[in-house]
């Protein structure tokens, strides 16, 4: 079966340690931090005070705006404080602190019943009201996706069980241990979107979750199975869109301009759970891998558990490590201490040895024309960073800075080791500011 | 300015790189360029060695000394000036004079490179800049070509010093209007293999196909620049004989002959002063088959490998900026934009 | 000969109709403006304000797009006539120097992780900034790259302004990521060189010369030109009479005092008693009745040197602790007509 | 119809006016920062050139040579390329002001410019007929251009490298376009 693929993108080693390794439920800490930013858009306002009493599943924060999402406490006890505590995205920011009483006494969760013939709007607020963002890293708040402005018509739904990201298993293990509830999550969000087709696209590297799936949705017509040819960024949405219908996201658009919705595996495990279950989200898959740690294992983990906490339930450090990263190693964030907690965002934690982690300074750049090869969106990285680094940013936007998904690919190949990405992004910054100025 | 305690790393993503390195690409490179060095020293002896050595140290000196000069950190080890050094060794005639040389390699690093500010930013192929202004100063000894003599045959080595190269008699016949054959000058078996006197990385095809079919597997370079280099020149080269049997030579003459070959697979495709895109470089590969059969079918010089590929150098840029790829999900500008831009 | 004149001037005459016609057709309306400034900029065509020539930057001032200053080349005399001909009068304002308001030690500041990447502040900053303290100078020297006039320099760590250099262009202020630099004039002596707007605690947990809104300040201003916005201390410029007295009582030093050394202020026997000096004094430290000695309370005095300039009896000194005399009285002024006193006072 | 082919070659490639005569440098440095401002001079060139081409030939063999002023030719080039040249001026002005601006001072430069003058003296000299006189004329001008605008690519390309400070500036521009005309060497010979 010929897989799918998109031009450009690269081959980093997958290292998948915890391929095998079954999902370990890891039990609540004595502390749980909740950040009140845990997903694009505005952070969460706090429905709780200090001294509260919470319940597991009860909302303690509500958005605030538009586009925003609930905050649900994953466990019961009281409390402590709300203060900026470390936040993976490197900046203290406003996170509520809770002491876990250990009793894990429930609000009782009301699902939605008979979902197949309910309104999609009861749907969507149901998926509001559990908080569900988008799992694969992106933090989308999922009632705002599921409900684009009436003039874009959606008319394709692909489940992104790609993972593509070396090291992380997190949604492979999703799939191999919780295939119904992927299906079911995909069956609601085709509900919503009164749609009779969806599509789940996993890489070849997965051929068991693709044999597992496909035997389960052997006789249903309305979930195909597509396998993608294993490639860094398959896991793109717009890769991801390319590969799957041969369309292409118009530059400066969403996906829905051109027809299309795209979810995370997980993000439809946690979909079928607060509409059959009426639980919000408040726990989920992190790979706890890399070769510093002595026993790589899938993690089911609580939202807001320190990450020192999953690294212990993983055996700990073999060596000191030299990066402990938020998510996978192409795109996840550094992090600097071991007492960030676990967000909604968290797909797993990579820790490097400093063996695997480059420290000499760029050479200068040859013009080898690689990056421009493998950049999945046919852009020039090195001309454009040339003018970013020139501050010529404009004209650095008219060459497609601003089309960049930052998957990295570019600073990955490039053999002067020029951080391509991060003059990206700074390029990014300024753009964003030139327009906020002049607007 | 602190003691560390055993602080993580913190830099932006990707944390995972590509085990190549600058230092890889051009210690590859002169793995590639090694099999025709060693045929050069195979047929030429101790005057292809010595001219290869002290190329190669002679470009790592002046690389030195420049980059103390401008302040800027020494960097040889890298292998770049290796690289170059060796290329400009390959230019030039087996038993160059010394001085020459060291003229050579000081324009060719000085004024190649580092007056740009080093690996990277020159805008015209070092290797060629060194050649072409050796050649235009010193056209005497950069054209005295030794007879080529297998190493171990035994016998005095000969010394006959003016032996034409295949190149030239063919300049010869066509400028004095005498219409040889053009392979009659040499059987093609000796110019496959380098039995044919030249500079020492023109002769052996063979050895040097080696070398660019080992850069193309690594990677290092495409097939776009050699492919249509070659091809246009062959192309070029028979339609030209077709118009003139006598006086012009066939195709598979103008690929063996002169520094086709090396030019096409090591200097026309020098990443940093070729195109990047693939449409690029093919027009990179066409313009220099052009100009290569122009100057050396009507031009003054036998060769026009390097001329050519100078000239094209000098389009890159321009070349670069009208053929940026479209990019995915490309909107065209609305309309007045457009036509705003074309003041 | 005659042919050549005949011939010269003959084709003068067609060049000149055809050029008299052209110019008809082809008219394009110039601002007068422009010519006349044209005429004045010096006419160097260096490019130096980023236009082709003087005629772009002239354009480009009647359009108001540029300052007067934007040309480097142009001379005092020459932004004169610029001035008068543009009708906006050149402020000859006081001169004004950038100042960092950040000034850790650097042997104490750590760093929470060790940053490696673009050696640039901005790019520091988006990871979060290396630095323990969440709001200090990076020091990669993203306002050195800013500054033309390399009048900003990074000293073991710490971004430093060298006065003289600094013309004030705010290139340095708009570069810097964590908005640590301002613009301040070159006569305000006392800074407050901290921007951490976090708590006491976690401030002193990073740096000891870090502002932690203990308020101490507050109160010993005696003009109250100190106030607290979000946990640091902000002196207004225009109250502020450089007495040094906050800097003084900070307790973590982070007010830095670049004037001379204060001293404690001395009446002596000259006194006449005309009360002027108790009237004028801020902290209200200087006590007499009309026509007697006047007597300074040392504890009370907060050394701003106001009683010293206005006493024209020599009756003030300035001592230090021991009661030293550091600088003698200020020496009488010859008063003017009773109209100028005012002025001299 | 071959020998005005060859006159045309060999005005643009083999002795171009900027990189084998060394006629024309002060544009060729000035004005070859952007591509853009580079093509603009070298249309303006080529037709100033074309005309002062056409008049100054005309002029010479019909009123200086019957009326044996030879010795006029000089000044009365001069002055039929300045009127040109304030004409072009004008009329650049009016269509493309954007053009005018960025090109500055260079544009009435171009009356002192010696490869205009040492085009219309060499068309003189080498007794080139009317037609002949054109396409050299033309060909001149495309020279110019090419050769201005090949810099201009590489100098928007050298901006970004890291220069040394003692070669910065028209010191590289300077070594650029040597080393542009070592290239063109390679056509000597080829008419």
């Amino acid at each position: 079966m010929k897989t799918r693929r998109f031009p450009g993108g690269v081959h980093p080693p997958e290292k998948k340690l915890t391929a095998k390794v079954p999902v370990v439920k890891l039990p609540a800490p004595e502390e749980i931090v909740v950040p009140l930013s845990m997903h694009i858009g505005a952070p969460a306002k706090p429905l709780v005070a200090r001294g509260d009493r919470v319940l597991r599943g009860q909302a303690i924060a509500e958005p605030g705006g538009f586009v925003s999402a609930y905050i649900h406490s994953p466990v019961s006890g009281k409390v402590k404080k709300i203060e900026p505590r470390p936040h993976p995205m490197g900046r203290a920011l406003p996170s509520i602190v809770i002491i876990n009483d250990g009793l894990d006494e429930c609000v009782d969760f009301q699902p939605v019943d008979d979902w197949r013939n309910a309104e999609p709007d009861t749907l969507i607020a149901a998926i509001q009201k559990a908080g569900i963002v988008g799992m694969g890293g992106a933090l989308f708040p999922t009632h705002v996706k599921l409900k684009p402005p009436p003039q874009f018509t959606i008319d394709t739904v692909i489940i992104n069980g790609v993972e593509c990201e070396p090291y992380l298993t997190a949604d492979h293990r999703l799939m191999l241990e919780q295939p119904e509830k992927v299906l079911e999550g995909l069956r609601i969000i085709l509900r919503i979107l009164g749609l009779k087709k969806g599509y789940i696209g996993i890489e070849a590297n997965k051929p068991d979750a693709i044999e597992l799936l496909r035997m389960k949705t052997a006789n249903a017509d309305d979930i195909e199975i597509v396998d993608l040819h294993v490639k860094y960024p398959q896991g793109g949405e717009k890769t991801l869109i390319y590969a799957c219908t041969g369309r292409e996201v118009p530059s400066g658009g969403l996906p829905m301009n051109c027809g299309c919705v795209v979810q995370n595996v997980g993000t439809m495990a946690a979909i079928c759970d607060a509409i059959t279950e009426g639980k919000p989200l408040m726990e989920r898959n992190v790979t706890v891998t890399g070769e510093c740690i002595k026993n790589p294992v899938n993690l089911l983990a609580r939202i807001g558990t320190p990450i020192s906490k999953l690294i212990e339930a993983a055996g700990g450090f073999t060596e000191t490590p030299a990066k402990i990263i938020g998510g996978g190693p192409m795109m996840g964030m550094t992090q600097s201490s071991l007492d960030v907690p676990v967000t909604k965002g968290t797909s797993g934690l990579v820790c490097l040895p400093p063996s695997l982690v480059s420290t000499s300074d760029p050479s200068p750049c040859l013009r080898c024309g690689s990056c421009v090869r493998h950049c999945p969106f046919h852009l020039l990285p090195t001309d454009i960073v040339r003018l970013v680094k020139a501050g010529r940013v404009d004209e650095a936007a008219d060459l497609g800075l601003m089309d960049c998904c930052e998957c990295g690919s570019c600073s990955y190949i490039c053999p002067s080791h020029i951080e391509l990405l991060q003059w990206m992004r700074l390029g990014k910054a300024e753009v964003m500011a030139n327009r906020k100025k002049t607007a | 300015m602190t003691e560390e305690k055993n602080k993580f790393i913190v830099s932006s993503s990707p944390h995972l790189l590509t085990p190549d390195s600058v230092t890889k690409i051009m210690w590859t490179v002169v793995a590639a360029l090694a099999p025709a060095a060693l045929v050069s020293i195979y047929f030429f002896g101790f005057f292809s060695a010595y001219v290869i050595a002290l190329s190669v140290v002679g470009c790592v000196v002046v690389e030195a000394l420049l980059a103390k000069l401008f302040k800027r950190p020494v960097s040889i080890r890298d292998g770049a000036a290796v690289v170059t050094g060796l290329l400009l060794a390959l230019n030039l005639p087996a038993g160059s004079p010394w001085w020459m040389i060291l003229i050579g390699c000081l324009v060719t690093i000085g004024l190649g490179k580092m007056v740009y500010g080093g690996l990277g930013q020159n805008v015209f192929n070092p290797a060629l800049v060194g050649r072409v202004f050796l050649l235009i100063s010193f056209p005497v000894q950069m054209t005295t070509w030794r007879a080529p003599k297998a190493l171990f045959s035994g016998g005095p080595a000969t010394d006959a010093l003016t032996s034409a190269t295949p190149l030239g008699m063919m300049k010869e016949a066509i400028l004095m209007n005498k219409p040889i054959m053009g392979d009659k000058i040499t059987s093609w078996t000796d110019m496959a293999s380098g039995y044919i006197p030249g500079s020492l990385g023109e002769t052996s095809a063979i050895a040097l196909i080696l070398g660019g079919l080992f850069l193309l597997y690594k990677g290092y370079i495409t097939w776009h620049i050699p492919v249509t280099y070659v091809g246009c020149v062959a192309v070029m080269g028979q339609i030209f004989h077709w118009i003139n049997p006598a006086l012009y030579p066939t195709a598979l003459f103008h690929i063996l002959a002169g520094g086709l070959i090396l030019g096409a697979l090591f200097m026309a495709t020098d990443m940093v002063t070729s195109p990047m895109t693939g449409k690029g470089q093919i027009i990179f590969g066409f313009g220099c088959g052009v100009i290569t059969v122009i100057i050396r079918l009507f031009g003054g010089y036998p060769e026009g490998v390097s001329f050519a590929i100078l000239l094209m150098n000098a389009a890159t840029p321009l070349i670069d900026r009208y053929t940026v790829p479209k990019k995915y999900g490309f909107v065209p500008p609305p309309k007045e934009k457009e036509a705003g831009g074309a003041a | 000969m005659l042919t050549a004149v005949l011939i010269l001037s003959l084709l003068g005459l067609i060049s000149a109709v055809g050029l008299g016609v052209a110019s008809r057709v082809f008219y394009v309306e110039i601002d007068p403006l422009v010519e006349k400034l044209t005429e004045v900029l010096p006419g160097a065509n260096c490019g130096g304000c980023g236009y082709a020539g003087c005629a772009g930057f002239a354009a480009a001032l009647a359009a108001k797009e540029v300052g007067i200053n934007d040309c480097s080349v142009a001379d005092s005399d020459t932004k004169q006539t610029l001035a008068r001909l543009l009708g906006v009068e050149l402020t000859e304002t006081a001169k004004e120097v950038a100042v960092v308001h950040c000034k850790f030690d650097p042997s104490k500041m750590q760093n929470r992780f060790e940053y490696k990447g673009v050696s640039s502040c901005k790019a520091a900053n988006m990871l979060g900034g290396q630095l323990d303290c969440s709001y200090g100078c990076l020091g990669f020297g993203d306002c050195v790259k800013a500054c033309n006039f390399n009048a900003i320099v990074i000293k073991d760590g710490l971004a430093e302004v060298i006065p003289e250099k600094c013309t004030s262009c705010g290139m340095c202020v708009e570069a810097c990521p964590r908005n640590l630099i301002q613009i301040h004039s070159l006569a305000q002596k006392v800074l407050v060189l901290c921007s951490n707007k976090d708590k006491a605690k976690a401030v002193s947990s990073v740096c000891k010369i870090g502002c932690i809104a203990c308020n101490k300040c507050v109160k010993a201003c005696p003009v109250e030109a100190i106030s607290m916005v979000n946990q640091i201390a902000v002196i207004d410029d225009e109250k502020c009479i450089a007495c040094g007295a906050c800097a003084r009582e900070c307790p973590t030093n982070c007010i830095f005092d670049f004037g001379e050394t204060h001293y404690v202020a001395q009446i002596n026997d000259k006194c006449t008693g005309c009360t002027l000096c108790a009237l004028k004094c801020p902290a209200g430290a200087i006590s007499g009745d009309k026509k007697q000695m006047h007597v300074v309370d040392p504890k009370k005095c907060v050394r701003c040197r106001i009683c010293y300039d206005i006493c024209n009896f020599e009756s003030i000194e300035l001592v230090n602790e021991e009661g030293k005399i550091m600088i003698p009285p200020r020496p009488k002024k010859q008063r003017k007509k009773k109209k100028d006193s005012g002025e001299a006072a | 119809m071959t020998s005005l082919l060859l006159i045309a070659v060999s005005a643009v490639l083999v002795n171009n006016f900027v990189l084998a005569r060394f006629l024309g440098i002060c544009p060729f440095l000035g004005v070859s920062k952007r591509v853009e401002t580079a093509f603009g001079m070298g249309m303006a060139v080529i037709f100033v050139m074309t005309m002062a081409g056409i008049v100054t030939w005309l002029l010479q063999t019909y009123v200086l040579t019957p009326l044996g002023a030879g010795y006029l030719q000089t000044i009365v080039f001069i002055l039929v390329i300045a009127a040109f040249v304030q004409f072009v001026e004008m009329v650049i002005q009016k269509m493309r002001p954007s053009l005018y601006q960025a090109l500055g001072i260079f544009l009435p430069l171009i009356t002192t410019n010696c490869a205009v003058l040492g085009m219309a003296v060499l068309t003189i000299q080498s007794g080139y007929t009317f037609i002949e006189m054109l396409f050299f004329s033309v060909a001149a001008g495309i020279g110019f251009t090419l050769a201005l605008v090949l810099l201009a690519g590489l100098r928007e390309r050298i901006e970004f490298s890291e220069v040394p400070e003692s070669m910065s500036g028209a010191a590289i521009a300077l070594i650029t376009a040597g080393l542009l005309s070592l290239a063109f060497m390679g056509f000597a010979g080829l008419v």
